[in-house]
């Protein structure tokens, strides 16, 4: 065997007999985190013809084809060209669909390696981190902080790399609380900022997250996240930062919540977050995750004349007699008139404070004009809280058949295996209709649009990357919603249309078990043959 | 800045009325600041004042420029931020002893080393005071304070020194009871291209009866005034920064002349300031064509 | 006016009349922060005998044993004596409770003077961070590290000054991120270990609780919480800090949460956290605020033999061969062999780790028994949590009539005032009956328990101090209880009784409009007249 | 410690299979360490190795002693709480370049001052390994590194100078390409009482390519050869850590012999062991009735 040429995280497809074993290669494919897959290809030949153990090439390629996300339908125009004789095309093409179907039964390994398309000119293979970076340049980052940190690190060694090239201020830091902190002061300046990090980034940016709330201050995070707690498992997948980040830091303040579907919303995302920033004057999180952050695919070229919207900003070159930084308004917004401007001088402050931004703390405290005033500020920010929700945030979007007798719930990078999920079934099954509803815009949820959705759900099954379900807590605190089953994927890898097919097949769902058809059909699927 | 004729009095940086204690040496550091400032023709809204928490923290609302009263410890993460992002703006961090030796002291190391043109003043007197009097990193060995009825028994940080072991490329101290002195020490600090530190000695008349005006008066005395003082040797530096018990030095202790981080960062160099640039991609800047070529 | 003679935070009665004006004195008051009540004494006086306005006397003696949270009986009855004349009784007993039902209907401030008891020797006063900080000692705390912040302060000074007189280590340290650090690392080397401050702290701890809860190392952490959220208002009370407890830090993990309801409580839940948090092996919090923290009261000595339970630490006189730091056990807890012994060496580590603590991060991630092991651990982690919410977790307790019309809920300090708004009402109401529910366990809730508690609820309204109703999302999230009203007082001020009422008019509840007795009988109430 | 019958060897300490590269720096430092450990005496399961995160932060995993991989930077914190808990295990902390100078500085300062009897063994390579080779604060001003397209512009940390002026009351520097000196530096630290840094100059061939075994081979020289050179002298000391480009000292750099925490600390110099004490108030220690009356 030639270890030595297969990379690092690589995948090892091998002719599983009897005779043969991995056995003592087991340290070295440990060291190189090499993915092992046994396929007993020559008995599965011979299954077809035993006297043609060759066939077990054809059934290899089945099997990588599926691995890959390709299509077999080029594959089996090749073997239709290439062997005239029907018998031998016949067999081929069986062996192609048996190695696929051993894949698709045995195996959640898989490479999204979308297919060339026609134009590769405009097409462009990235992974999530570069579809954040240049989806923030595009919008007009000027300033980046930010401390390295799987998944997160290539955001900055990508834009270190082109700091010059977008004009941005790229620093790298001595640890999050400073990101956070000079990310927060370079948004007060007046340019927009961001940081990115992951879960344990998070953790130590909460305080000065509040600070950003608290003094209306846009900024924006990206947490691209791990397999947690604490240090968790770095290279491997959890969407579990979900309530941790509706709830971080202590007290309350407005923050909103996106999380990309995929690398395009990535992009698109990036570019609403310092839009949502800078109108609502709140910290805007973008949620990534390992597999899309680190996942590269094939897309199209972005298209960075997206709208800039940087909301209730003032003409520097006029006066502004009156000018008060938190002057309550009927959106809750108040304009920022940028340093140094002789009518915008304040104090910005972590302490709750009055319109100027004189802080209402020490000598000031408890008096009943501040005791007002406290409610008040509470009250103002929540409002922008409630314009945002009613007026920016979007409602998940649905993908399948219309009216399905069984709807998968899901949010951001899990949607890409939901929808394979989702595809598949439609498409094995005759009987029962599936579709799926996926959220990006996670806080606030837009409750009044949400709930129209959701009502439109026969049975719905939520799935979902984490241990407690952190969506489902947020549909039932904010829209009341309880599924009728789902799925939790903790185990760290990529979830993969088999893995959820396996899931879904263990799922009792509450309300009466429901017998699915794809679930009769694929009775002798068995997880114990993958190594 | 302004033009000659509407010239600013250190009286035009007065903002609210200070809730500091009558005596507090945060007055002391206050008034010398006003005068520096306006000495060096700065207007108010020109200049950013970035705190931290403590008695100290509450600096800025007494002043009447910009200002940014942050979190406890994260005044200077938080000034790098605002002059980066505006170079425009002139940006002085203050803080106190906890805030910025004690909690924030990561941070000050780093921004030493980093060498951002910005200015640290910090008053130190050697006790929380804000907190209602508990050790400070700065309290001496053996004092006795609320958190420490038998007395603080962990060595304490000397400002002076640790910034010289971090690389500061300005550092000085100052007494709030020498005003005209600390106020030339200011203006040398915003002066100095690159981080300066002025350790500013500024007694808490509440909470620390050791170190008191008294106890500084017979002690401190001006390097300046020191025959064959170098400033620019670091080891002589190092040297004199260990004076403390018997007699104590004012005055800038060490100075580099090297690049700050203005001088060296790859967009603030050319000149560019980030807050005035339009936002999106400008076609003059960013040659989209060769950034998406690189993913191809 | 003796402005000198007023203590800072003192409060100042004076006679309103329409010709005196405090205007002049407003900036000294403010200063001192003094809290400031003008009552028309004089006014009120004639009301009562136009000839006579020396019971303004009488009058003000009134408002200030309500104030001070007296009896008035006691005085009533020094008039009896004092006076013969039944009518100058009469003006005198109506001065007195014309006096005290003006503060009653006007003011929330009031200072909790028990009253003498006639066993002097057995009382104490003390504030909430004396009853934590005994009741850690007591229960066994060998370990104190903290960073000082308003209002968690005083845990750190008294146990400094009384470090030798309990023998535990007390450090007062850098920052909240060492202070959690350094407790995590004593709670591992197997001493009783806290760490205290408010929410600013919390936030900073956020990571390290998160690694405190993947190496299952018990640790008791008080957050007495502070107006919000940042800086917010230190000195002011709020109780905004559950929900950011419940989520906080990336990731999942179990964690308990007690808030005391009042002094003694804070002495036995700060007994009871230890033995959570040994017995569980999780973090464990202690919610208190700058109410309970910092307001004295007058208790009965401390019980200090109350029971401990330090949960499975293995003898280490023995051997263990087959001992595994992360063994899987039923209830999820693995015991514990404290070093240095030679069986149970082991690295505690914030990866996810295998039995052994070995770290399934790095080269062992992705393997296939390294997903399963993911899998296993989270299920072992929060196996613990389920026996923790069924064995040890306390309902909520009742106060007031049986079968009552309206039910209070209500957690933490805020029961105080909720109790004695419960029974001033039924003291004033006769055709209807007032209740309470009140929490002190609140995480994880002990959810059949609770059920059943609420389930006797008529009419439910949640009172807490905070603005997003964090004990209602609670409920809504574990238990799908939703209340008919609520009340979240947010002003900063400690929650009265007559602040209560106020709020109580203003509620319209959901389930239509239900009028009560009691504001039939106050309609003349008006906090305009409050200074 | 365990009777000399049964010697400790070099060995015992091996734990799990090292993953650091072939020719990491990391295995110098570990293979003196299991040679100071079993020279002096110690039996694995006395030892506490305490670490935060990176390359370096799997040192513990690797040795068959107690451990702790804690959080980035945290690692002596956490050192602190085993140690002061319990003060009969041997604790030592090690860590990287980005993780004690870096994120975890603030700690350093404080662990430098608290003076508390833990060694600190730092892999410095200069660079971050674990997360691929980003800038560390030890890297050289104009290092090429995957943050630093064109260079490094911050001032780099000197953890010599930095810990010397903090006040640490042993300051050494060793290298993992000189084995048995690393581990009579290491040897001496363990023994110091009080606080003691061991920087390991510890190349990370992978992603440091300029601060390799050659370049340091070229430079480094051993302080005890050095004529005259008294340990025991601050100034000289300072002075003594500047020294870098040219040539590089190897050794003890500064010792004092100053009380250390435990000798101060109000329990722990009592010789009483916290894990060791019985829970609950016991009455030959604490006085209830006092306690009370001070509330009455
Ligand atoms: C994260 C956090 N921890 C603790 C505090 C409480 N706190 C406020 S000021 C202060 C110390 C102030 O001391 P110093 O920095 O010396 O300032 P001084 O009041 O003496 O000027 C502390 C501990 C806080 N506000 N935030
Ligand atoms: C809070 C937090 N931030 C960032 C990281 C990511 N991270 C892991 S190791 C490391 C740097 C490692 O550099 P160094 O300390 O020099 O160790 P080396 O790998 O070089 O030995 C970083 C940034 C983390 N684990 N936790
Ligand atoms: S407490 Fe001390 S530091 Fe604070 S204002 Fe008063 S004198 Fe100044
Ligand atoms: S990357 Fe560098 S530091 Fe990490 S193991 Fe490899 S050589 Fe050592
Ligand atoms: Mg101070
Ligand atoms: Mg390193």
């Amino acid at each position: 065997m030639h270890f030595e040429e297969l990379k690092p995280g690589g995948i090892l497809i091998y002719n599983k007999t009897a005779r043969f074993s991995l056995d003592k290669y087991m340290s070295e494919i440990d060291a190189k985190r090499i993915i092992v897959l046994g396929i007993p290809l020559t008995k599965m030949a011979r299954e077809i013809n035993v006297k043609r153990p060759v066939l077990a090439n054809t059934i290899s390629i089945g099997a990588l084809l599926e691995i890959l996300g390709l299509e077999t339908d080029g594959y089996l125009r090749v073997i239709e060209e290439r062997f005239g004789k029907e018998s031998i095309i016949e067999m081929n093409r069986q062996a192609l669909i048996k190695g696929n179907n051993f894949i698709k039964e045995n195996s959640d390994v898989r490479y999204n390696l979308n297919p060339p398309t026609l134009e590769p000119k405009a097409n462009i293979v990235v992974n999530g981190n570069h579809a954040i970076a240049i989806g923030a340049a595009a919008s007009g980052l000027k300033f980046l902080s930010q401390y390295p940190i799987t998944p997160a690190s290539s955001i900055l060694s990508y834009l270190s790399q082109h700091a010059e090239d977008f004009g941005i201020v790229v620093r790298q830091v001595e640890d999050e609380i400073s990101a956070i902190t000079m990310a927060v002061g370079a948004g007060w300046a007046g340019v927009r900022a961001m940081t990115a990090t992951s879960g344990p980034g998070i953790s130590l940016m909460a305080e000065n997250i509040g600070l950003a709330g608290i003094t209306e201050t846009p900024v924006v995070i990206v947490d691209a996240m791990r397999g947690g707690p604490s240090t968790g498992v770095p290279t491997k997948t959890e969407q579990s930062d979900l309530m941790p980040i509706v709830h971080v830091s202590h007290g309350e303040f407005p923050r909103a919540i996106f999380a990309p579907r995929d690398i395009e919303e990535a992009y698109t995302l990036t570019f609403k977050a310092f839009n949502i920033a800078e109108k609502y004057q709140i910290p805007v999180f973008i949620l990534s995750d390992f597999t899309l952050s680190e996942r590269l695919e094939n897309v199209e070229e972005f298209d960075v004349n997206l709208k800039i919207d940087r909301g209730k900003i003032l003409d520097p070159e006029q006066r502004y007699p009156d000018y008060h930084r938190y002057a309550f308004t009927d959106d809750g917004i108040s304009p920022r008139l940028l340093a140094p401007h002789p009518d915008g001088k304040h104090v910005g402050v972590g302490a709750e404070h009055d319109l100027d931004s004189n802080s209402l703390a020490g000598s000031q405290a408890g008096l009943y004009k501040s005791r007002w005033m406290k409610e008040q500020m509470f009250n103002k920010r929540f409002r922008k809280l409630k314009v945002l929700e009613e007026t920016d945030m979007d409602p998940p979007i649905w993908d399948g058949e219309d009216d399905a007798d069984l709807t998968f719930i899901c949010w951001g990078s899990a949607t890409t295996a939901v929808k394979a999920t989702v595809d598949y079934l439609n498409s094995v099954s005759d009987d029962m209709k599936f579709n799926l509803l996926s959220f990006s815009d996670m806080f606030p949820l837009p409750v009044e649009k949400v709930k129209q959705e959701l009502a439109k759900i026969k049975t719905g099954v939520i799935v979902e990357i984490n241990y407690t379900g952190q969506l489902e807590q947020l549909l039932k605190l904010y829209v009341d919603y309880s599924p009728n089953g789902h799925i939790r994927h903790i185990d760290g890898e990529v979830l993969t249309r088999t893995r959820l097919l396996q899931y879904l097949k263990e799922l009792e769902l509450e309300e009466g078990k429901i017998e699915y058809s794809y679930i009769r059909r694929t009775k002798d699927f068995n997880k114990k043959e993958v190594m | 800045m302004v033009a000659a004729t509407e010239l600013i009095k250190p009286s035009d940086f007065k903002g609210g009325k200070p809730t500091w204690c009558p005596g507090c040496g945060d007055y002391g550091l206050q008034s010398a600041m006003r005068k520096a400032l306006s000495n060096l023709g700065y207007s108010p809204e020109e200049v950013v004042i970035v705190s931290g928490i403590g008695c100290s923290g509450n600096f800025p609302h007494f002043q009447s420029t910009y200002g940014f009263h942050s979190t406890h410890g994260r005044a200077l993460p938080l000034a790098t931020g605002v002059a980066l992002a505006n170079p425009d703006v002139k940006v002085i961090a203050v803080g106190g002893d906890g805030d910025g030796y004690g909690i924030g002291v990561g941070h000050f190391i780093h921004a030493a080393r980093r060498n951002l043109d910005i200015t640290y003043a910090v008053m130190d007197n050697q006790i929380y005071g804000l907190t209602l009097g508990q050790a400070s990193p700065t309290s001496q060995m053996k004092a006795i304070t609320l958190t420490t009825p038998k007395g603080v028994d962990e060595r304490p940080i000397n400002p002076i020194s640790l910034a010289i072991g971090a690389g500061a490329s300005f550092v000085a101290r100052g007494f709030s009871g020498e005003g005209a002195h600390l106020e030339k020490l200011l203006e040398a600090a915003i002066e100095h291209k690159g981080f300066s530190l002025v350790d500013t000695l500024s007694p808490c008349v509440t909470f620390n009866r050791l170190n008191t005006y008294d106890w500084f008066r017979d002690r401190v005395y001006f390097l300046e005034e020191e025959e064959g003082y170098d400033k620019a040797d670091l080891s002589q530096a190092f040297v004199k920064s260990l004076e403390w018990n018997e007699k104590i030095p004012l005055g800038i202790i060490f100075e580099d002349e090297g690049a700050s981080l203005q001088d060296l960062d790859r967009i603030i160099s050319k000149g560019i300031n980030p807050v005035k640039q339009k936002l999106g991609i400008d076609p003059a800047v960013t040659d989209m064509k060769k950034i998406f070529s690189e993913f191809k």
